[in-house]
């Protein structure tokens, strides 16, 4: 039976008061809670703040790039779709350096888990703005104030198409838990935007501020219709939907592939004496 | 028996369909041949052709000189009739040319009306072209026959009929109207249909070989090819082959699907590969194995899609921040291209690092006639630890310091062991750390005691010719078959041997073969290069302090061929 | 007068028939019914069939990589953002290679014009799916066909909040032509995906399969209803909506720059003696 | 006269605030400084300390034993208390570490209740440590207090004078207490106030004054300081300052402004550089100037972040498919950070070719005094036709031939002429091309013509030390400061110089300075390098063929210091 002591990592080098913390909490819980242990799913992480995540607990990682990880996860889920793979990135990892192949990743519905920790800053490189920062916040390499309209990752994701997407925050971990699962057991590609406060660097999306403004989503909100799914994406400023925003039942990409319809490449044995008629192709 | 077949017209006129055709019932019939393309980047219109030589000797390069122009366009005259040997002959179908030639080497040949007449349709020229030239050359119709059979098959047997008749015009029409046609084709000794290939179908094969059960790449020239050869044998053999969304992601996700356990690769040119030097870094920091297929074409920057140089050498050999080890191939033939393929499978998974074919567009688009390649001598060993084998170890750690510096591959999920890893400098087990002495360690495991290890797998160069030459021609890659052939035809007046690097980087041991030694004993050594900057010759000075003596560019997008080659050496030797 | 003889460049390189003659066609009218000269504005381009098409007529060019178009408009409007810029760019070069561009530069609200030749395949590369390409088509590259759910621009556009979106089609010029004079007058980031027949490579779109289902939005229509666009931006199949789908009056990222609020960049004198101030920070 | 003082403690305790404080103290007090920084990927706790050495003389390394270590953690006495020298002080607040320490070496101040007792604050603790330093060294507080009043003038009169109450308080009590201090600080001859530049700030300053006017980055340590001193600059010098989606955005909207007609700059470190790669190469291609920083750190891949390398030399030299010039500039000190940031923006738009700033972290964070900058020494000429200028030609070619290879830069806009230029092999006016003629024109051009006149730019390396050296020792980049002291202390025994080559590529001529023979005159020549395959040393062969008889590498992502490197470089002339 597996518990939280399987799933003990290093110590995080976070700030004291991080809201990674109970982002990192609640992800154990929740692998704990759905009796999965370490070595039977994968945890791809880019570069930031958030991105040290698989070493602060226990599982397959791999910790690649600034920006990458959903190509990486791609890769994996492809050559192994048996393997359950959940990406963890920052806002500047997954929308700004990544963004291309969000959108690909998006539309080909891998079947992979996108957990984005949200703190609408560049947390590790000491503050820049990032897609998510708000319109006219000062740092240092913006001294007259942001002025690129903040990225929407949930309109994105329902223009897109994408199987699955919702809003967490990480005030409100049962609801985050809750979320997880329910991203971990959805057939298809599925993200979760997770508000993230920064204590050091965003001074201005801080608890207090999320707080006044999340919600959960009205019971009888339905995420499975598209339009409307849109105008709830839409939703930000004074009151902040958490909850599931869009989701939709497509096949997924690895479901399509006949190639892997039997069993995953990398349990396919590979049988030389078949390259004979691959040398007839020749005469 | 040395002909040369040129067909030439507009891109969209079918002469691949042509060519292609043509090289399968020569080599079908025993005959040795080279073919090379010349083309634009366009879709229709402008001028390309399509270079057939056939001989009853092995061949390796084309020649200047032409027996048989198929003009499908006037350019195929005004560029290519001064290439025409003393008889030689240009046919073409004045009516389609809107233009009559009166010449004695010009044979006008009705390949619509032919195609119509005989009861087939206008689009069905190229078949009659082919007809035609397959009657001048004196040759069967039969292996033509089949191959109309084979190809028109699924269109349905009126079609394949209808082409039959509309071949059987054309070879006919000729074999009556060019009477003064003296050639007669000899298939030579043991004339066995022979396998004909080309560079970058070889690549393809030596994959799917090496049991590459991944791939992924973003359409480029002249890699493209890699991707659709793969993209045919996807069922067959268990290959996922996917177009990404761009090259970092092709790089990245073939990183991953490795980490997952299958051998991967991806393939591109040099613009592509310039967005895959972050990806390349990442493979090494993780010791993650792929393999990487080059095709260069001129550059900088987009340059000249269609054309060939051997411009990315020392790109490659440089690619990447930071310091590893890495492996560079660069094939000379289909034959090479296909075993280094398979070797840098082998050697990628061995030492977990990245393996790279450089090649280029003449090589990838140069056909040539094989007796055939031997099953038995493909390499295929799985290092990786799976299954009950990974059950079984004790303890695991990705990243374990070793004797060697190779610490075993587990497949990620086969057992309890977690497999982890990280672009940032680690432990063994694959965490992050900051500190010096592990970060020591850790280099030292990476480079440090691969190295030594990877530079024993490096081949000697490739000799040929003369073994006490005074002048030796030195080069790598795609310049092998011209090399050959120039110094088959140099040796009748000169000692000359030519010195050919296909295993480049890590730079071959002296040990061996001492080819410092070799080329100092020599008067004059000429290294010969596809690029205007030298870059070969300044890796040889690098590892080994040696400076040729001569050098030969060209840069200008075409390839050598084997008059232009001799001609620029005897140019140099002259100055002797 | 600036007249067609103006506009006459190289003799395209395009196959007979191909939706890019109507296209180029339609742009050199636009310019001179415009009265604008070819050395008034600059024209950004990629690599791919459609990106030729700046050597087929006369501008200020940057033919520059495959796939980023964008980023060098950029910096040309922010040097200088008197100077007209439009871009020509391909479904693969735009939405594929550059998608990460699209969405930052939608963002940004950086004023420049984006054409795009959407034919829904790589035509260049001789036939290989774009992210347009739908469904099913079976490429040499794809034998089991396309998996990955077709790339819908528009919505992508009302999601990301492009200030001037509209779908175009080849074959109908003059309706182009507006289209493309609207996008020039437009203040703000303005996306023309021109549905573009690709007679060699795509069998599916062609003139006929568009001219069968692409018509002019009501005269109703308000592109200026968010959400109305969003459903709209997602009707595509039996029937195709041309014209302004979405369109807002967002602020420009130039507008908003204070260091470029007086000239241009390009126009603004360097004084090499106020670099003593900047010494004196140092002290 | 020559003191070190070190500040350690957790990240974000505020070891910046007291080390740059101090450091400006005694650079407005006329002495000479050096510091440097050492700190990890993180934002809160781990371990970092800050270093500071003054002198009467002029400085250019950190030593290892240390004067002074305040410490604000428990890890700063457990690493740092061995490298104190013999009558060295660590000053702490029990309170705050709780833990008392009862050796002599350690003196015990309350920063925390000083802070509040003077009317001050907890959180002015540093302000107190600050006082209690300047104390110890018997200096007066006057420039710390007018810091003071800059530094806190936005928060008001109150926060300014508590601040100062705070840094008496720290002042004073170290006066009274730390008795068995004997340390004096004298200023030197000329005491008057010197400047203190970081390498990054020197960068981002020597932009400035070469009318940068664009810059584009994304962030990434060690560069991101560029990003944020030019930003700092954006209103009052015109600079448009724009943080890109990527690094592939960030050179291609460089490439786009300067292709617009301002000088543009990007910055990044190694693996931002990886993107970058594909636009180096449409920069030469279209002939458009642009200055690239790429500031180097611990690699493959994400490495370490925050530490130092020269691990990307050979990557520089071959970066970007197909063949094209750049040059390479390593400065090492901020005063060539400066002046050679100058000639990078010249060179670039003189050849309309990309030059490159190579730096590391460790050049990026130390902080040097400077007896000022000379803005009469600094380039500033416009080589674009722009406005009448460019009207008043006849006609124009973006890249017409010409003699030197050089085509004029116009404005696009400025005239009527057209500004066309192509990433594909292109004609005189820009536009695309197919043929072979006018690719090797081209070639000729940008290649060919360009690099003899580039080569003849790039000065002669430094020598510093015996003018007929039995032992050179040799480097290039950040190392200049650390072997210039190795060598003033090694002379003192050795017959040694130093070479130093912050011009590196194109490779310097042998002409004006015979470098080589220089290096054969000598017993034993050492290549220093801050990376673990010797990547200078591998150039230098290349480029003559001479081979360094002895190498030192460190690639622990630490930078030298004085007496390792003094330590090794004798432990190899042992081995003579
Ligand atoms: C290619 C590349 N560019 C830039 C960086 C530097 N970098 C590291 S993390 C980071 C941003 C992190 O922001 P985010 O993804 O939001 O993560 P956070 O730290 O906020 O959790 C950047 C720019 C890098 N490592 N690689
Ligand atoms: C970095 C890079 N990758 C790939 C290519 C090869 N390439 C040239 S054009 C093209 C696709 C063109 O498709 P699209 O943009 O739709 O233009 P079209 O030809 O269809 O008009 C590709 C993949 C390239 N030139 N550069
Ligand atoms: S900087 Fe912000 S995101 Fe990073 S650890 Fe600190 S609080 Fe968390
Ligand atoms: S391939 Fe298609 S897009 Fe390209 S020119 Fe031909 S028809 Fe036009
Ligand atoms: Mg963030
Ligand atoms: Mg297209």
């Amino acid at each position: 039976m597996v518990t939280l002591e399987n799933y003990k990592g290093q110590v995080p080098a976070w700030c004291p008061g991080c809201g990674n913390f109970p982002i990192l909490k609640s992800f154990k819980e929740v692998m704990v809670e759905l009796g999965i242990e370490p070595h039977q799913f994968t945890v791809v992480s880019g570069i930031g703040q958030a991105a040290k995540l698989p070493h602060y607990t226990k599982c397959n990682t791999f910790n690649g790039l600034h920006g990458r990880t959903l190509p990486v996860a791609t890769g994996i889920r492809l050559a192994n779709h048996e393997m359950p793979v959940i990406i963890v990135t920052g806002d500047g990892d997954c929308y700004g350096e990544g963004g291309n192949h969000l959108m690909a990743a998006m539309r080909r519905n891998i079947n992979v888990k996108l957990f984005v920790h949200d703190n609408q800053i560049y947390g590790l490189t000491k503050g820049q703005p990032s897609p998510t920062t708000g319109e006219g916040m000062v740092t240092k390499n913006m001294p007259f104030g942001v002025i690129t309209e903040q990225f929407n990752p949930m309109a994105l994701a329902v223009a897109l198409d994408c199987s699955f997407a919702a809003r967490g925050f990480a005030g409100d971990p049962d609801h985050l838990k809750s979320l997880m699962k329910e991203a971990i057991n959805h057939k298809g590609f599925s993200l979760i935007d997770i508000l993230q406060p920064c204590v050091t660097y965003n001074k201005v999306n801080t608890y207090d501020w999320y707080r006044q403004r999340v919600y959960h989503l009205e019971s009888d909100y339905d995420p499975e219709d598209r339009k409307a799914a849109f105008s709830k994406a839409l939703e930000w400023g004074k009151r902040i939907p958490i909850g599931v925003i869009y989701r939709n039942h497509r096949p997924t990409f690895e479901e399509r592939l006949p190639m892997i319809a039997g069993k995953p490449l990398v349990h396919q044995a590979f049988d030389l004496t078949k390259i004979q008629t691959a040398f007839k192709g020749f005469y | 028996m040395d002909y040369t077949i040129k067909i030439g017209g507009e891109a969209g006129q079918g002469i691949q369909t042509i060519g292609d055709t043509l090289a399968r019932v020569f080599s079908r019939t025993g005959c040795y041949v080279f073919s090379h393309q010349d083309y634009e980047s366009r879709i229709r219109g402008g001028h390309n052709f399509y270079q057939i030589r056939l001989s009853d000797k092995p061949l390796s390069a084309s020649k200047d000189s032409v027996d048989i122009i198929v003009a499908l366009d006037r350019d195929s005259v005004t560029h290519h009739e001064r290439e025409l040997k003393e008889h030689g002959r240009i046919i073409y179908d004045s009516s389609a040319l809107r233009l009559k030639y009166d010449k004695p080497s010009f044979l006008d040949i009705p390949f619509a009306d032919l195609a119509v007449q005989s009861g087939g349709d206008r689009i069905m020229v190229n078949t009659a072209a082919t007809g035609a030239v397959l009657g001048m050359l004196g040759m069967e119709l039969s292996h033509f026959l089949d191959i109309i059979g084979e190809t028109f098959r699924k269109k349905g047997d009126e079609v394949v009929l209808a082409n039959k008749n509309v071949a059987l015009a054309g070879y006919e029409h000729a074999v009556k109207n060019c009477t003064r046609c003296s050639f007669s084709v000899i298939a030579g000794a043991a004339s066995k249909p022979k396998m004909l290939i080309g560079g970058v179908e070889a690549i393809g094969l030596g994959a799917v070989a090496s049991g590459c059960k991944f791939y992924s790449a973003y359409p480029m020239t002249p890699s493209t090819g890699i991707m659709n050869y793969l993209a045919a044998k996807e069922k067959e053999y268990g290959i996922v082959v996917e177009q990404a969304e761009d090259e970092i992601a092709a790089i990245n996700m073939t990183v991953g699907a490795s980490f997952a356990g299958v051998r991967s690769m991806t393939g591109t040119s040099g613009g592509g590969f310039a967005l895959m030097v972050e990806g390349l870094s990442l493979a090494a920091m993780t010791e993650t194995p792929v393999v990487i297929a080059v095709g260069q074409r001129p550059g900088p920057a987009t340059g000249f899609p269609t054309r060939t140089e051997q411009g990315e050498l020392q790109f490659l050999i440089s690619a990447g921040h930071g310091e590893f080890p890495r492996i560079i191939f660069a094939p000379g033939t289909p034959r090479q291209a296909f075993s280094l393929t398979n070797r840098a499978f082998d050697l990628a998974e061995k030492y977990q690092i990245p393996v790279f074919i450089l090649f280029d567009t003449y090589l990838a688009d140069s056909q040539w006639t094989l007796d055939g390649l031997d099953a038995s001598r493909v390499l295929y060993m799985d290092y990786r630890l799976r299954g009950d084998a990974f059950k079984q170890v004790a303890d695991y750690k990705r990243h374990a310091f070793t004797e060697s510096g190779i610490s075993i591959l587990g497949v990620p999920g086969d057992a309890e062991h977690l497999v982890v890893t990280d672009s940032d400098e680690h432990d063994e087990e694959g965490h992050i750390v900051e500190d010096a002495a592990t970060r020591v360690k850790m280099v030292q495991k990476r480079l440090d005691k691969k190295l030594p290890l990877i530079k024993r797998e490096i081949a000697s160069p490739f000799v040929y010719g003369d073994h006490k030459p005074a002048v030796i021609i030195t080069g790598w890659g795609s310049t092998y078959g011209v090399m050959k052939e120039a110094v088959d035809e140099l040796s009748k007046s000169r000692s000359i041997a030519m010195l050919h690097y296909s295993e480049l980087f890590p730079f071959p041991h002296t040990e061996r073969f001492d080819y410092v030694r070799f080329l100092q004993n020599a008067k004059q050594t000429i290294c010969i290069e596809n690029n205007a900057t030298g870059q070969f010759s300044r890796l040889m000075r690098a590892e080994t302090g040696y400076a040729f003596t001569t050098h030969i560019h060209k840069f200008d997008g075409r390839p050598f061929t084997v008059e232009t080659l001799v001609g620029e050496i005897n140019g140099h030797l002259g100055k002797l």
